[in-house]
């Protein structure tokens, strides 16, 4: 076959290569980097993504603004981010190049599609002179595709029309790209055949297209440049999927509900990055799931309690702007001792903000953002794929301790994606709830406010079971009775016990795991999506011989019990926050430990230079 | 003990009930303990669902399930609870600044959902809780702790905006006729769907009198106009005053001086008449429709979840975990 | 630059817009900088108010000033401006889910306390913003990215509801018919008062041909009624259809097979009638009325707030902050 | 004339003297204890007084729950709190003795109106024998009054009937407290008359009731006790008359309205205890005041949004439950920059919580309650006279800042009453604004996020001001244009600049005053209510001649910019809060200072002694 011209050896060999695929909004750039991605996760490769999009729907063709690009790093090896610099940037038109060209590498690959570079779209991306011709590109290998009369001369008999005509050309630079990088089409085909199939005419053009991307590349040669080749990755034995953390968080969720053996309710109003959980969820209605897009934020944390109250695993979930929102009745659900777990997939903020960027900044507002003391238990997702695991412990957490738990996700977890070894299913926690059996006091009764010795968890009772009648509400609560109390020592009491019931769920977590070198005399220590670039800046500087400590926080409140102690082990401490430093700030108060931050709200993840420059700078 | 054996008591909590001696709500209370030891739903099948306010107060009062929430929000947490379990007999319970004010949204999307809840407003035209400031059904130029110089807030008229929230069954009664509070309590039950029942209620403390004009040993005769279903609708000292349509809009006239043809017929599936019904007053202060104003039939919200539930698991089967983490796709790493 | 010397460009901003190629929403922006143009109120006096979605990114591109705030709360902003300022002209615009989901309890308080704001509901019977999940006026079973089998939400009919909630300005129109959208723009803006305009607006990306029976060539001579103060309700080719009031119901008859007197007289001060008339469709699938449903009178919030501001200084002359700090009375130590 | 037949000397001469009213619901006893502060006052007594009553508007007559009860501390020095232990106790009924008793200073004066002794009313109450005669009185001055019939008789000829006679009784117990107290009956008579004045009936029953109650005390000279005594207050000089908090608070407004020369829009949804500020600021429509209760909270701040908008002085005011309602909108008026006030009057939380009850444990919610990055000045009144000026320095700073301010106030606070020194309003802060004036660029336009270049507020242009249109909003703003955008550094300078704005206050706001000893160990550091019982516990071991400093923080974001140097001077630090410790916490992660922490969340006020015996503790 002609795909086979290219031998291995002729090729670059690369342990990892980082490539961007750019064009308008219109263009399907997210979907041909998806397409792309998954063929390389066919072939055993390791990546990560990092898709951005504008936050309008459409912004107008051609614009800055309306540029939508799709990152993917693929390795031979076991990687984490999407990559800082791209070594290949496919761009569809001059916007594309204008927002994306400044973070290519320096000799970088430029696959430009070449007639997208006419006035218009010139002006419309505020170039005065035209950069193919005017030696802007110099420092980069250049490859011009004359992407649209390429695409529109293999589609011909195809039956597709008008419009159709060049929707095709993602896949040409799909097939490209496959040829340079020696993917398999077939994946692809596969994909395309699932999900046109019904459409003769469109799957036909877009396999053509595809198929005329790879030829021409080999027909080209590379118009001069080698193919680059990526070897498989050598990634832990086991059956692996391509996963996004918003899907992984969403199957968490059903796990938790099949191992708690109760039914998910997940009541949520759409809102990005979140949206897709609730889409996911809405889709799997054979589970016994139930979601319910509700009128706002605030009726969906209240149907939650709702189904809560009614003995489901109640589940709600927003960005930013809805946990604000959802703060009053969260604290009604902390009052009432009611299991609940609250998603936020945060944002680029304060308010509306950055809706389709990355942050972290909402960790503070997750530990202090109701009135009056209510600590909450806060757990947060490192990556796509440990969005499953991190959803379960949510679960477990609100089941077992009877309190709200908020999850923090945020976007490059909930949008990026990367291979995720599927889990022994039959490894999930025990998480079986036991309702209140029978009256629980002397006199017969149900007091709704009896705990248990060792968890501190009241008893939980739901409608329908007979002579447990009892009543709930956020005015204080009297110990044991639950009846309304205004008693100042039973105040002291609750609070107390309120505060030492979530303090206690530090002694049911695991202790913190360090990644320590001997002689480390740094730690890193990270939470939520950090994880991935912490780990890479760690892996780069241990190749440069630099002993490090690395460790990853997935308890926010309470933490590991052990946490302080690592602390007090390493000289210096760096945390790595998308945020003005607010770990830094809870760590400072909790253990008055001077831990250094390395921080930035730049609406992008950090680079691996970034934190390996600050780490750098603290070892010298 | 069978639901055949309750009687009143058996809904009667340990709680002491803490309302100022003589308010209503002590009358409507009594109402639905009587009710409910009639109606014949097992105890621990029945939930009260509550906001924040005097009335809201009604869970701890009631030896059922019970939530005494936050304000405004109760609707949304019923909408949560009936979704859940269908199998419950679902009631809220708030007061007019509960349901109308803080809680307005909620209370209309329930209703145009149709989630099979029972909405008590106890519509006592003030914010008791909170020692008197006027409420959106306060009639305008009231002088209140808030409002020195009279309120300017046009108020709303609960049933016209319930009919305009497409709820499927509205009624309106008041707490001193406990035998009508009963018939409207059932009535409510016994409609598949969200039902929204304004109580009347009188608050002796901060806004007594309210609803003199309904209760007063004279004038009640006078306003009080009683809807059934089928029937002409008069009222009135011997059915002396009846109503009619003119001009697209609900007219009271006497009796006498029209034929019997043209005296409206209630007709409790018609919402745009009964609309034009609810426009008669607004506000207790002359006559009055009480009863049910609406009551028709759509599927409720939780029974069509349901439904798809069970579409989903008739087409695909039960959920197969295994096989949705894999549903993607998958390659094997050796 | 005199208000009369206004041309369209004169409210267009440096800002490109942003919506989504043959989006409705740019008819109804050219509709507003055209009556703008026309409407002769000081640029500088001109203020939109919006919420988030697609829709409410309509104030950066009026050259007026703007504000573009959080989900749902443009009613109650707008509510405190106009309170503060009567003298500004303030529009809000908002989509169907900011409007009535998350903002729907601010839209009805709006207006039943009939704050002098002009409200703009596009409704597109989608979440655009967020890429298409169904909103509370999308038509039952629809199939949406968190329906996927089909929504189970009845849906608001908007203008019922804002008669429910005592608006005293309703209106009805679509972005393809600029001339309508125009006169409707022209009769809020003369309201004295809430005035709440339903736009329906076309999103030819997330729910395409929503409106196709008001918009298409042939379906929209059969279906658009236009309504007309005064004016006997017919429409159609010809004239060919009429609406009568049949028990209480407006219905849809042929007029040839009535008498003319028979046939409904559109009377903008009734509500009830109209409400009736709001019952005829239940979304845009079938013969549809468009026009002003409603505009009557009453005092606006912000005249009676300046007018009892104005009696407490007649009454007790400029505030005395020196006299205030006395009121509960002094002692003096020495 | 009889009252003066007991003469100065033979009465006990007290510095200070602690007293509490108790009895139901129904028996008017907040009144009664304010007509007597208000007869001290006149007086010339410095004194604080603690209101106490039922979240029930009226809980069943005769209950525990519907007990209601006022404290006043009177003293001839400068008094700062309502006192620990009353020293003399008027009880109603029984179920007033019960819940009071526990309280009362061993061998104190307890009043008691023996007729509502009877069976029923003990039951109610819960006691199984009559405490009158079982002897466990035995360690109290008891003063037994028929205060039933004696009123009855008094009022017999004034006119009033039915249940007005017995509500008079109140006046009886004033009556009968000013001669114990030695206090004037004119302020009284004259209060009557004004408030009854045309009811020419309930006037003279009230005042017969009152003259009643004095002459029983001549005549029965005291059953036997002492009167007390307490000499004026040595205060200084100055016009002074006795406020509460929360009017206090509504007058700050005004005062600050006044100085910045712009209308007063006040935007709240009733909640206790915040709602009196609604009330209060309703009635002054002459001061161009305009009140706007909304349908909730999120529509308050919402229209207050609106006002500042154009132009107005905008202020928010609520408790905790409605600050978690308005977090999302601040979050807006942050991005927005424009001037706002939200005013939290804390009480017990979490959730609906002890809506009476006086707590502080919003701290920590008003320093992070929002998503994504934005702090926000936070300034905490910490006497009820104390929010007069607490009011006008947060609107200052929302105006001069162009950000939101929360200005926390408490239940304590705002429900109290205390002596308050009138003011030289000559002397209030310069507080006009200077609008915009035209456009601020090369071009013509109007730029919104135009900065000044030392306070880095940008510029204020209200609807009207011709060619100054421009459009806010909430999704993160460009510098200089306020256009929308989502470009990375933009936001990174944008969420700099927003907090250099706010830590910059700290240069605008009166260094840390330190009342401190010379050779003092201990710092006591405060905030907002508990400034009255740290300054009475200083005066004790002062006394005793421990050596202290004390100083207590108005701003509680930014800092006063010497804190840190403060706190570095003492060896030891004891922050005594009415929560679980949320300042201690923000000085532990700010300044990596151990301070102690001396905190409740008990539903009451710290005892004197609590605070001093915590020292007392460190100090050994
Ligand atoms: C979020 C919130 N805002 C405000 C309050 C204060 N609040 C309690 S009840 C109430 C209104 C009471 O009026 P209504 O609902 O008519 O009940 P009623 O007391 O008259 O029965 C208010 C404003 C609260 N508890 N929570
Ligand atoms: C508090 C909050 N919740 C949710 C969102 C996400 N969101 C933005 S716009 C929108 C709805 C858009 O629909 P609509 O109002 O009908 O406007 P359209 O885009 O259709 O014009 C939603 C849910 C948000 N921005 N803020
Ligand atoms: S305040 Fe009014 S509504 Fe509340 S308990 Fe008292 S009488 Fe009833
Ligand atoms: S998504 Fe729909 S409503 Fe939004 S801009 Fe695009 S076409 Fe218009
Ligand atoms: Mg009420
Ligand atoms: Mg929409």
């Amino acid at each position: 076959m002609a795909e086979e011209t290219a031998t291995i050896d002729e090729r670059k060999k690369l342990e990892k290569v980082v490539i961007r695929f750019a064009g308008d909004s219109g263009d399907g750039m997210q979907l041909a980097g998806n397409r792309f991605t998954d063929a390389s996760a066919a072939f055993g490769n390791d990546l990560a993504t990092f898709p951005s999009f504008p936050a309008e729907i459409r912004a107008p063709a051609g614009t800055l603004p309306g540029v939508s690009s799709f990152q993917v790093q693929i390795a031979d090896f076991d990687i984490l981010t999407a990559g800082d610099e791209p070594d290949v940037l496919v761009v569809m038109n001059p916007a594309a190049l204008k927002a994306n060209l400044a973070d290519l590498q320096p000799m970088g690959t430029l696959v430009i599609n070449t007639e997208a570079f006419e006035d218009r779209n010139l002006t419309k991306a505020g170039y005065e002179s035209n950069p193919l011709t005017d030696g802007s590109l110099n420092g980069y290998k250049v490859i011009e595709v004359p992407m649209e009369s390429l695409t529109k001369e293999a589609v011909k008999d195809s039956g597709v029309t008008g419009r159709d005509v060049l929707r095709s050309k993602n896949m040409f630079a799909v097939g490209l790209m496959a040829w340079l990088f020696h993917r398999p089409l077939e994946p692809t085909v596969e994909w395309i055949t699932a999900k046109f199939g019904r459409n003769e005419a469109v799957k036909n053009a877009n396999v053509s297209a595809l198929k005329a991307g790879y030829n021409f590349g080999i027909t080209t040669e590379a118009t001069k440049t080698t193919p680059f080749e990526v070897a498989p990755a050598k990634m832990a034995p086991g059956e692996y999927t391509t996963i996004s953390g918003n899907l992984a968080l969403a199957w968490g969720l059903i796990a938790a509900s099949q191992a708690a053996e109760l039914p998910l309710f997940y009541a949520s109003y759409p809102i990005t990055p979140a949206s897709d959980i609730l889409h996911e969820l809405a889709r799997h209605k054979n589970f016994g799931v139930r979601t319910f897009q509700a009128e706002d934020e605030i009726a969906a944390v209240g149907a939650a309690i709702g189904a809560s109250f009614g003995g489901h695993l109640a589940v709600t979930g927003t960005s930013g702007p809805g946990l604000a929102l959802k703060s009053e009745a969260i604290s009604l659900a902390f009052m009432a001792e009611l299991p609940l777990v609250v998603v936020d997939v945060q944002r680029g903020g304060p308010s509306t903000g950055l809706p389709t960027k990355p942050e972290q900044s909402d960790l503070l507002f997750a530990m202090y953002g109701r009135h009056g003391e209510s600590p909450l238990p806060i757990v947060a997702a490192a990556s796509p794929s440990d969005a499953f695991a991190s959803a379960i412990e949510a679960a477990r957490l609100a089941l077992k301790y009877m309190t709200p738990v908020i999850l923090l996700s945020d976007n490059t977890v909930a949008t990026g994606a990367e291979p995720w070894r599927l889990p022994d299913l039959s490894e999930l926690p025990d998480m079986s709830v036991r309702f209140a059996e029978g009256p629980n006091s002397a006199d017969g009764r149900f007091l709704p406010y009896v705990r248990d010795p060792e968890t501190f968890a009241r008893q939980w009772a739901v409608p329908g079971m007979r002579g447990l009648e009892h009543r709930l509400g956020g005015l204080e609560k009297e110990e044991v009775t639950g009846n309304v109390s205004y008693n100042p020592q039973n105040h002291q009491l609750m609070t107390d016990t309120r505060a030492w019931k979530v303090a206690n769920i530090a002694n049911d977590i695991p202790p913190l795991e360090v990644d320590s070198d001997d002689g480390a005399e740094i730690l890193l220590l990270g939470w939520g999506s950090t994880y991935a670039v912490i780990r890479a800046a760690c892996n780069r500087l241990r190749k440069d011989g630099h002993k490090l400590a690395r460790a990853h926080l997935r308890h926010l409140n309470p933490f590991p019990p052990n946490l302080e102690g690592v602390l007090r082990s390493y000289e210096q401490i760096l945390i790595p926050e998308l945020n003005m430093g607010q770990l830094t700030r809870l760590l400072r108060a909790e253990f008055l430990v001077d831990a250094a931050s390395i921080h930035k709200t730049a609406a992008t993840p950090f680079k691996i230079t970034e934190v390996e420059n600050r780490v750098m700078e603290m070892l010298s | 003990m069978t639901t055949a054996e309750y009687t009143r008591t058996d809904f009667q909590t340990d709680q002491e009930v803490r309302w100022c001696p003589g308010c209503g709500d002590y009358t409507i209370l009594a109402s639905m303990q009587k009710y409910m030891a009639g109606a014949g739903i097992p105890r621990e099948n029945v939930v009260f669902i509550s906001g924040i306010g005097c009335a809201a107060r009604f869970p701890y009062y009631m030896e059922t399930y019970g939530l005494h929430s936050i304000h405004g929000r109760a609707p949304a947490i019923a909408t949560g609870l009936a979704t859940a379990r269908p199998d419950l007999s679902v009631w809220v319970v708030g007061g007019d600044g509960d349901m109308m004010s803080i809680g307005g949204n909620h209370l209309i999307h329930a209703l145009r959902r149709n989630v099979n809840i029972k909405i008590l407003m106890f519509n006592n035209q003030i914010y008791g809780l909170t020692k008197g400031q006027y409420s959106p059904t306060s009639e305008q130029g009231k002088l209140t702790k808030s409002s020195p110089m009279g309120s300017i807030d046009h108020p709303f008229n609960p049933v016209s905006l319930a009919l305009g929230a497409e709820a499927t069954f509205v009624a309106r009664t008041i707490d001193m006729d406990a035998k009508h509070t009963g018939a409207m309590l059932e009535a409510a039950h016994n409609h598949t769907g969200a039902a929204f029942v304004e109580i009347y209620q009188n608050c002796n403390v901060f806004n007594n009198h309210a609803f003199i004009h309904l209760t007063g040993k004279d004038e009640r005769n006078h306003n009080r106009i009683y809807l059934n279903h089928g029937e002409p609708i008069v009222f009135g000292v011997d059915d002396e005053s009846c109503v009619v349509m003119r001009n697209g809009l609900a007219t009271i006239t006497k009796t006498a001086s029209v034929g019997a043809a043209e005296i409206l017929v209630h007709d409790e599936t018609n919402v745009s008449q009964s609309f034009a019904l609810s426009r008669l007053s607004h506000g207790p202060s002359g006559p009055t429709p009480l009863g049910v104003f609406v009551d028709r039939s759509r599927p409720t919200y939780e029974s069509e979840v349901d439904q798809q539930l069970a579409g989903a698991h008739a087409n695909k089967g039960a959920g197969d975990l295994a096989k949705l983490i894999r549903s993607l796709g998958t390659w094997v790493v050796e």
